[in-house]
């Protein structure tokens, strides 16, 4: 067991190495790709939340990630057209501060999760699986075929929002921030799985009705822990939006949903580190086949099988082996 | 002066078969030039937005590209078109032009070298009421680029719309919408249905034996959906600004050449790509991409053999042309397009007038 | 005579045609253990259901230290003091012995809505739960899965949590199902222990358990209670007899 | 709007319905009955019509082109769970989601490989094509009257399958505890491995059957995948009957929904207005249908749970 | 003639060792008793013999064929009926269908089973998820019995069964062994009864072979040190 955390530390390490080297050598595109697997990875760790810790098998976290996305670009495009948000009851200008754009993707995730969560949890197993995709392609077709906010065309910022003190601009800077924002999170979730309610919420999921003998609302548990997986992968979603200056309704699609959680199931389901492993895999695979051949989804196709088949556990799953548990 | 070109268009997944036909009539051009100085780096966007932007970060950033072009869809060139233009880098379009980039978001480094995305619908609108549809069953997908295109329609269209409907966009089963236009009383039909929507409802609605004249814009009946259609196609009505049959001499060696590269009959995505690599070339004779005002110049100039016959910008860099209306036709063993008709005759767009430049 | 701490009055609940419970009354007192013996299927586990409340009746009520309970979930009631142990067991099967028990412990005080503490560094908490895993026995399984445990090791486990919630009131769901002579033996000292601690309602088969354990003994037959007594008047009763012992079918 | 033209909706409705459950009845052997997660499920579908549409070109039959559908969909049934889902079965669903998604990706592009990325053609078979005239007057296509056929038929026959013979008590008996099963002396891979293969077969000829009225390419299935997960979800996993009312009730709803959304609004929005706010209501009906019924029934219409 | 043997069985879940030498045999039509304290391996030598588990050393030998390397289905076939610890019925479906689901001919068939448990009978089309602790107990001997084995095995099958109940499965046991001369395993908590009909015992602690023999050689003392009665 005591293999994880060194695992950790070097996947960790690794993940801000590449990027620096990247820079010295003037590649600044593979900086954007390390980027893109901190966000991506951040989402995995939110539905890791939600998955690993709770048990709930959620197919439609797209709609967490994309709700971040717009929450970016509906609170930053008003500013780059000069109109107001708002103007009733208050007028609201909009904002191009990074910080502010967060909680507001934060909140209205958690919102969102909240309300579908609320829904959602009365089913369990396979339906929750397909409740959750319901209501992800709710939200999708909504954006598509709502005139206001873009529809299918989505909202293009063409300037990336500001952080105080910080260039965003720039590849590296723009990473250093992403990165930051994921430590935080794993170190949120590493804190959650551990605590109380990770503990609470780990007997919810295994043997809910003991749970509930013993005096604690299993569905409360879970509400709560998917809230929050809502919140963190919303938050993914603000960053994503701004690493493209643009947001779509593909962010929502259920492709999405699928590859958020084949992200975490590549690193492997439950292990704090598994959605970084699993991001950063992905994204080379991505890129590495993409450069060999036309078909290269084939290939891709074929290695993922081969993992799934050989690998149990996903890569850190692998590499640590089997997990005792905490402590 | 070099010139370095980034392709982003679509190589796989859902709607390939236009990015494989806009590259290889880009590559065509490219490989009949043969010009050194001409570097093409082509990805696979897969169509989706947020790879779309990546790769052009990562040309712009990387490969330090002087011109973009390529992208198929009018949503991944609202994602990545501003941006680029921001930067100072050149787009040509091979194919989407929403109406926001002819309008408001015009920019002198933006050209379109196929259309504005109305035109084709304009031609289907300007044409409909000559081919004898006076009541109109008019229908998109729910999308913007489906509503662009009912509005296209409608604004140079002189009979009555009966009916107007959005369906899902993806729909495979028109039934319903089959069974509505059998009960409006049009006595003809508009669709924008691109990709396999078209496939599926032109099958279906053949088999329906409704038998109302049915026209759309080219990019539903086209060269690389008729086949599938099958003889459900015959006699579709559809508008067009270029056709295998238009007769210059241009055109006669791209049809022929490109079929003999490729063993296939050229699609409308294949001759816009054509186009575009031979207007970049035809700048690249004139001026160093280094000096962005000469090349601009020079772009607009336009001083290529279009295999449209004549071809100019407009004041929104989009091109000034001619519309045709063609019908599908069956040549031996292929299906094809012949043009009918001229709909329209050097068409801009309705968007110009917003367009300060 | 005081308030019982747990009462059940006029149950009724009926899987379709099925009368699964079909007007039962009965009381727990402070200090006493109560047992509930019955033919298979005559309703024992459905009982308890209803009093642990993952049940809702068709009709009646349960009380617990003169409240009424009825409408209240699982949880609440479990907050309010009852403990009950499950026929099959369940427990946490990824956790170890001990956070199985840690857990009962924080279901019991309330803190479960703590994000950032660790839970197992809370001395309190797994002293309480250490201690109740020693007393059944489990003290060599405290740091294993619960999963790896055996059939009886697992029984063993039910009890410690309920112990560890310390309840104003247990439900047992046959106890001694599973643990061989020597467990069954252990368990019987741990109970007769117990009632001191709370009272028992006990659901067991195991009669030599059943009759030495008991203060008072209900019968339970298709739904219905057909005798209630001290351990010599159930002994003596012929109905009983026939009921349990003699006639097995249901009409 | 008159009322035949509702009745002729109505009758879509049913008709799609049935189409649905077409589509969905491989689906709900393999994720009904086995209780795999097989999202590769639409691949198989698009195996069915790529072979169709590939045979009938070459010889000119679509019946003949129909039975290379069934083959080949059923050879990549068993082909693709002796390989791979076998080793899933015992794992949890989430390794199911993982290694039937790279198939998705292992499929579509080998198709591509093989066919080209353009749509390939398919039409209904000669003697089928054409609308025939309904008793009332409604003219309607032969081909979705035999469609409507087929539907029903598949259904009656899984219903038997499923319900009345020992096979579907073993399959079911594996889902519930494969190992217990085994234990008990049943040769529960090879079973799985023949379910597997027929519910391929059966998308196969879902797959050969519905392209002949769409479009026959590569992606065709996810559309599909979505749809039949929705159904069978509806309806009660496990569920022939389920599957079946709940193919019905998402055919009505979703053609009902299209028609009559934007002509409701219609009453108090200005018709364009109103066409694009009851089109994009009714593309999210289903979903709302799915979710509202989940939320009052956690285990779908006849779902045990 | 001898029709189970198992020789020096050593097992393991993962990496954690649970049986480190188990020897029994067992002759046709012979009733035998495992027995041992809880967690001593009882269960886990079942699960070996039933190949749900493989063994890692020793050799199983059943009615002349070696069982390593046969799927668990394979066994069960050449006449092992398992009733497992936990019942484990098949919750969605109902009686009769767990009772048919791996039936196969012989002389026992719906009519015996539900004659000797006519609650089965009555409840042939409830959910077995739905039915009490002690009906389910029932449906998994009625199931076991169904696929006409040749060794059954009984582990804790009188577990949660009310007094009566428990007589009549052990006199149906007595019946099985004395009318059809069915070999039987057994593991019961219950000494008093197995003494009753086992021929032999096994007793097993810390998963070994610690004792053997005759069950009437199974002294008080014995008794005391292995099982703590
Ligand atoms: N959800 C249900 N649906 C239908 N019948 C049920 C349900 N739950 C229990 N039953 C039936 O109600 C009766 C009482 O069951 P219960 O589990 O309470 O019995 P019990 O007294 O605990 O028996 P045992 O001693 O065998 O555990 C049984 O006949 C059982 O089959
Ligand atoms: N799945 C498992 N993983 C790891 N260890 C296990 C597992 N199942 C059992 N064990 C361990 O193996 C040993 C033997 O267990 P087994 O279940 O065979 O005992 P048993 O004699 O049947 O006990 P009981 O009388 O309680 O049923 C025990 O120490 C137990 O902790
Ligand atoms: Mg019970
Ligand atoms: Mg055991």
């Amino acid at each position: 067991m005591r293999r994880e955390p060194l695992i950790n530390l070097v996947i960790i390490l690794l993940l801000l190495a590449v990027p620096l080297t990247a820079q010295a050598m003037d590649e600044p595109f593979i900086v954007t790709l390390a980027t893109k697997v901190a966000i991506l990875a951040l989402a995995g760790v939110g539905l890791n939340i939600a998955l690993g810790l709770g048990g709930m098998v959620s197919l439609g976290h797209a709609a967490f990630f994309g709700i971040g996305g717009y929450m970016m670009a509906v609170l930053a495009a008003p500013v780059q057209a000069y109109e107001p948000l708002m103007t009733w009851p208050i007028e609201l200008a909009g904002t191009k501060s990074m910080p502010l754009i967060w909680l507001g993707a934060v909140i209205a995730g958690a919102l969102g999760a909240l309300a579908i969560g609320a829904l959602s949890l009365r089913t369990s197993g396979v339906y929750f699986i397909m409740i959750t995709l319901a209501f992800g392609q709710m939200l999708y077709y909504f954006a598509i075929s709502w005139p206001a906010y873009g529809g299918e065309d989505g909202i293009a910022i063409y300037v990336r929002n500001g952080f105080p003190g910080l260039n965003t601009l720039d590849p590296l800077q723009f990473f250093a921030l992403a990165y930051a924002v994921l430590l935080l999170a794993l170190l949120l979730a590493h804190r959650l799985g551990a605590s109380p309610f990770g503990l609470a919420l780990a007997g919810a999921r295994q043997a809910p009705a003991r749970v509930a003998a013993l005096g604690i609302r299993p569905y409360s548990l879970k509400l709560t822990a998917f809230v929050l997986s809502g919140a963190v992968t919303a938050l993914a979603g603000a960053l994503y939006a701004d690493l493209n200056r643009f947001v779509s309704p593909s962010m929502l699609s259920w492709h999405t949903s699928g590859e958020i959680m084949v992200l975490v199931i590549l690193g492997g389901v439950g292990r704090l580190f598994g959605p970084v492993a699993g991001a950063a895999l992905y994204i080379l695979l991505e890129h590495l086949l993409g450069g060999i051949s036309e078909h290269w989804q084939f290939f891709l196709g074929l290695i993922l099988l081969g993992i799934v088949l050989f690998a149990r556990g996903g890569l850190i799953g692998t590499l640590a082996g089997r997990e005792v548990a905490h402590d | 002066e070099p010139v370095k070109v980034g392709m982003i268009t679509t190589l796989s997944g859902g709607g390939a078969s236009l990015g494989l036909d806009t590259r290889d009539g880009f590559m065509l051009a490219v490989k009949q030039a043969n010009n050194p100085d001409l570097e093409v780096v082509i990805e696979d966007d897969q169509r989706k937005p947020d790879i779309a932007v990546q790769l052009a970060d990562k040309m712009i950033q990387s490969d330090k590209v002087d011109v973009l072009t390529g992208i198929v869809w009018s949503n991944l060139a609202m994602a990545v078109v501003p941006a680029a233009t921001a930067q100072g880098k050149f787009y040509l379009s091979t194919n989407a032009a929403p109406s926001a980039l002819a309008g408001k978001g015009c920019n002198p480094n933006y050209f379109s070298v196929s259309y504005q995305n109305d035109n084709l619908h304009e031609a289907a609108g300007a044409y409909a009421a000559t081919a004898g549809i006076t009541k109109a069953f008019i229908m998109a997908p729910n999308y913007p680029a489906g509503k662009d295109s009912l509005t296209g329609f409608k604004r140079f269209y002189e009979g009555e719309v009966v009916g107007e409907v959005y369906t899902k966009l993806g729909q495979t089963d028109y039934a319903g919408e089959i069974a509505q236009i059998r009960a409006s009383g049009a006595d003809g039909v508009f669709i924008f249905l691109p990709g396999g929507m078209g496939i599926s409802f032109v099958k279906q609605y053949a088999d329906s034996g409704v038998g109302l004249p049915l026209i759309g814009p080219a990019f539903s009946f086209d060269q690389s959906i008729i086949q599938a259609m099958g003889d459900s196609a015959l006699g579709v009505l559809n508008g067009a600004n270029w056709s295998p049959d238009l007769d210059n001499a241009a055109n006669a060696t791209f049809v022929e050449t490109f079929s003999a590269e490729y063993g296939r009959l050229p699609s409308v995505y294949a001759s816009y790509g054509y186009d575009t690599a031979n207007l970049l070339l035809s700048a690249m004779a004139k001026a160093s991409v280094a000096d962005a005002d000469a090349f601009r110049a020079a772009l607009k100039e336009a001083d290529f053999d279009s295999v449209r016959g004549k071809f100019a910008f407009g004041p929104s860099n989009h091109p000034v042309q001619d519309l045709y209306v063609r019908e599908v036709v069956r040549d031996g063993d292929i299906l094809t397009n012949r043009i009918v008709g001229t709909a329209m005759e050097d068409r801009g767009n309705a968007y110009e007038g917003e367009c300060k430049m | 005579m005081t308030e019982p701490v747990l009462e059940v009055r006029e149950l009724h609940i009926a899987f379709g045609a099925l009368k699964a419970t079909d007007g039962v009354s009965l009381t727990l007192r402070a200090g006493e253990i109560h047992a509930l013996i019955g033919p298979n299927g005559a309703g024992k586990s459905t009982l308890i259901g209803l009093i642990a409340g993952s049940l809702s009746p068709d009709a009646g009520q349960v009380r617990m230290n003169g409240q009424d309970v009825t409408g209240q979930d699982v949880a609440a009631r479990a907050r309010a003091g009852l403990a009950r142990s499950f026929q099959v067991s369940a427990v946490a099967p990824d956790l170890t012995v001990l956070q199985n028990v840690v857990l009962a412990v924080q279901g019991a005080r309330g803190g479960s809505y703590r994000f950032l503490r660790r839970a197992l560094s809370d001395r309190s908490l797994t002293e309480t739960a250490t201690a109740q895993i020693d007393r059944v026995g489990l003290a060599p399984c405290r740091a294993i899965p619960a999963g790896d445990l055996a059939h009886g090791q697992r029984r063993r486990l039910e009890l410690a949590m309920a112990l560890a919630q310390r309840p104003r009131a247990f439900v047992l769901d046959e106890p001694m199902a599973g643990m061989g002579p020597d467990g069954a033996r252990e368990m019987t000292v741990l109970l007769d222990d117990l009632r001191h601690e709370a009272p028992i309602l006990l659901v067991e088969h195991d009669m030599d358990a059943v009759f030495r354990l008991a203060d008072r003994i209900s019968v339970l037959v298709a739904g219905r209670i057909i005798a209630s007594g001290t351990v010599d008047q159930i002994r003596a009763d012929d109905q009983v007899q026939t009921a349990y012992l003699g006639e097995e079918r249901l009409p | 709007m008159s009322a035949m033209l509702l009745i002729e909706q109505a009758l879509n409705g049913l008709q799609y319905g049935v189409m649905l459950f077409l589509m969905a009845a491989g689906l709900t052997l393999v994720f009904g009955v086995m209780g795999l997660i097989n999202l590769a499920h639409g691949s198989l579908y698009m195996v069915g019509a790529f072979a169709c549409a590939g045979v009938a070109a070459a010889t000119g039959s679509f019946w003949l082109g129909l039975a290379a559908s069934l083959a080949a969909a059923a050879a990549a049934g068993a082909i693709v769970e002796l390989t791979v889902i076998r080793r899933l079965y015992a794992r949890d669903h989430l390794d199911q989601v993982l290694a039937t998604f790279a198939l998705i990706l292992v499929f579509s592009e080998g198709t591509r490989w093989l066919f080209g990325s353009f749509p390939l053609y398919l039409d209904i078979p000669a003697a089928l094509a054409g609308p025939i005239t309904l008793p009332g007057g409604i003219e309607y296509p032969l081909y979705r009257l035999v469609l409507i056929g087929i539907g029903l038929a598949v259904a009656a026959g899984l219903f038997w399958l499923i319900g009345a013979t020992r096979l579907g008590v073993r399959i079911r008996a594996g889902e519930a505890d494969r190992e217990m099963i085994a234990a008990l002396g049943v040769d529960i891979s090879r079973l799985y491995t023949i379910v597997f293969a027929l519910g391929a077969a059966l998308a196969g000829l879902a797959g050969a059957l519905v392209g002949a009225l769409q479009s026959v390419q590569v992606g065709m299935g996810e559309p599909v995948l979505i749809l039949a997960f929705v159904v069978i979800v509806i309806g009660g996993i496990g569920s022939i009957k389920g599957a079946l009312v709940g193919a019905i009730l998402v055919g009505l709803t979703d053609t009902l929904g299209r028609f009559l959304l934007p002509a409701a609004f219609g009453t108090f929005l200005p018709p364009s207005e109103a066409t694009s706010i009851g089109a994009a209501l009714a593309s999210m009906l289903i979903y709302i249908l799915m979710a509202a019924i989940l939320v009052i029934r956690p285990g779908g219409l006849y779902g045990r749970v | 003639m001898t029709l189970l043997t198992m020789e020096g069985i050593t097992a393991f879940y993962g990496h954690s060792q649970a049986l480190f030498g188990v020897d029994l045999t067992l002759a046709e039509g012979e009733v035998l008793a495992l027995m041992g304290r809880n967690g001593m391996g009882k269960t886990t030598t079942i699960r070996t013999l039933t190949r749900l588990l493989p063994h890692r050393d020793g050799a199983i030998r059943f009615d002349g064929h070696a069982l390593a390397g046969l799927p668990p289905h394979r066994a069960a076939r050449l006449g092992l009926g398992l009733v497992p610890e936990g019942r484990r019925v098949f919750a969605p479906l109902s009686v009769e269908e767990n009772l048919i689901a791996a039936a196969r001919p012989g002389p026992w068939d719906m009519a015996r089973v539900t004659a000797l448990f006519p609650r089965l009978g009555e409840r042939r089309a409830q959910r077995a998820g739905s039915l009490s602790g002690g009906e389910q107990q029932m449906l998994a001997i009625g199931r076991a019995l169904m696929t006409n084995p040749r060794l059954l095995i009984l582990d804790e099958a009188t577990e949660g069964l009310a007094p009566l109940i428990r007589a009549e499965i052990w006199a149906a046991i007595h019946r099985l062994k004395d009318e059809t001369g069915l070999s039987i395993l057994v593991v019961d908590k219950s000494l008093k009864e197995l003494a009753q009909v086992a021929d032999r015992a096994v007793i097993l602690e810390k998963g070994r072979t610690a004792w053997a023999g005759p069950m009437a050689d199974v002294t008080q003392d014995l008794a005391d040190r292995y099982l703590g009665v």
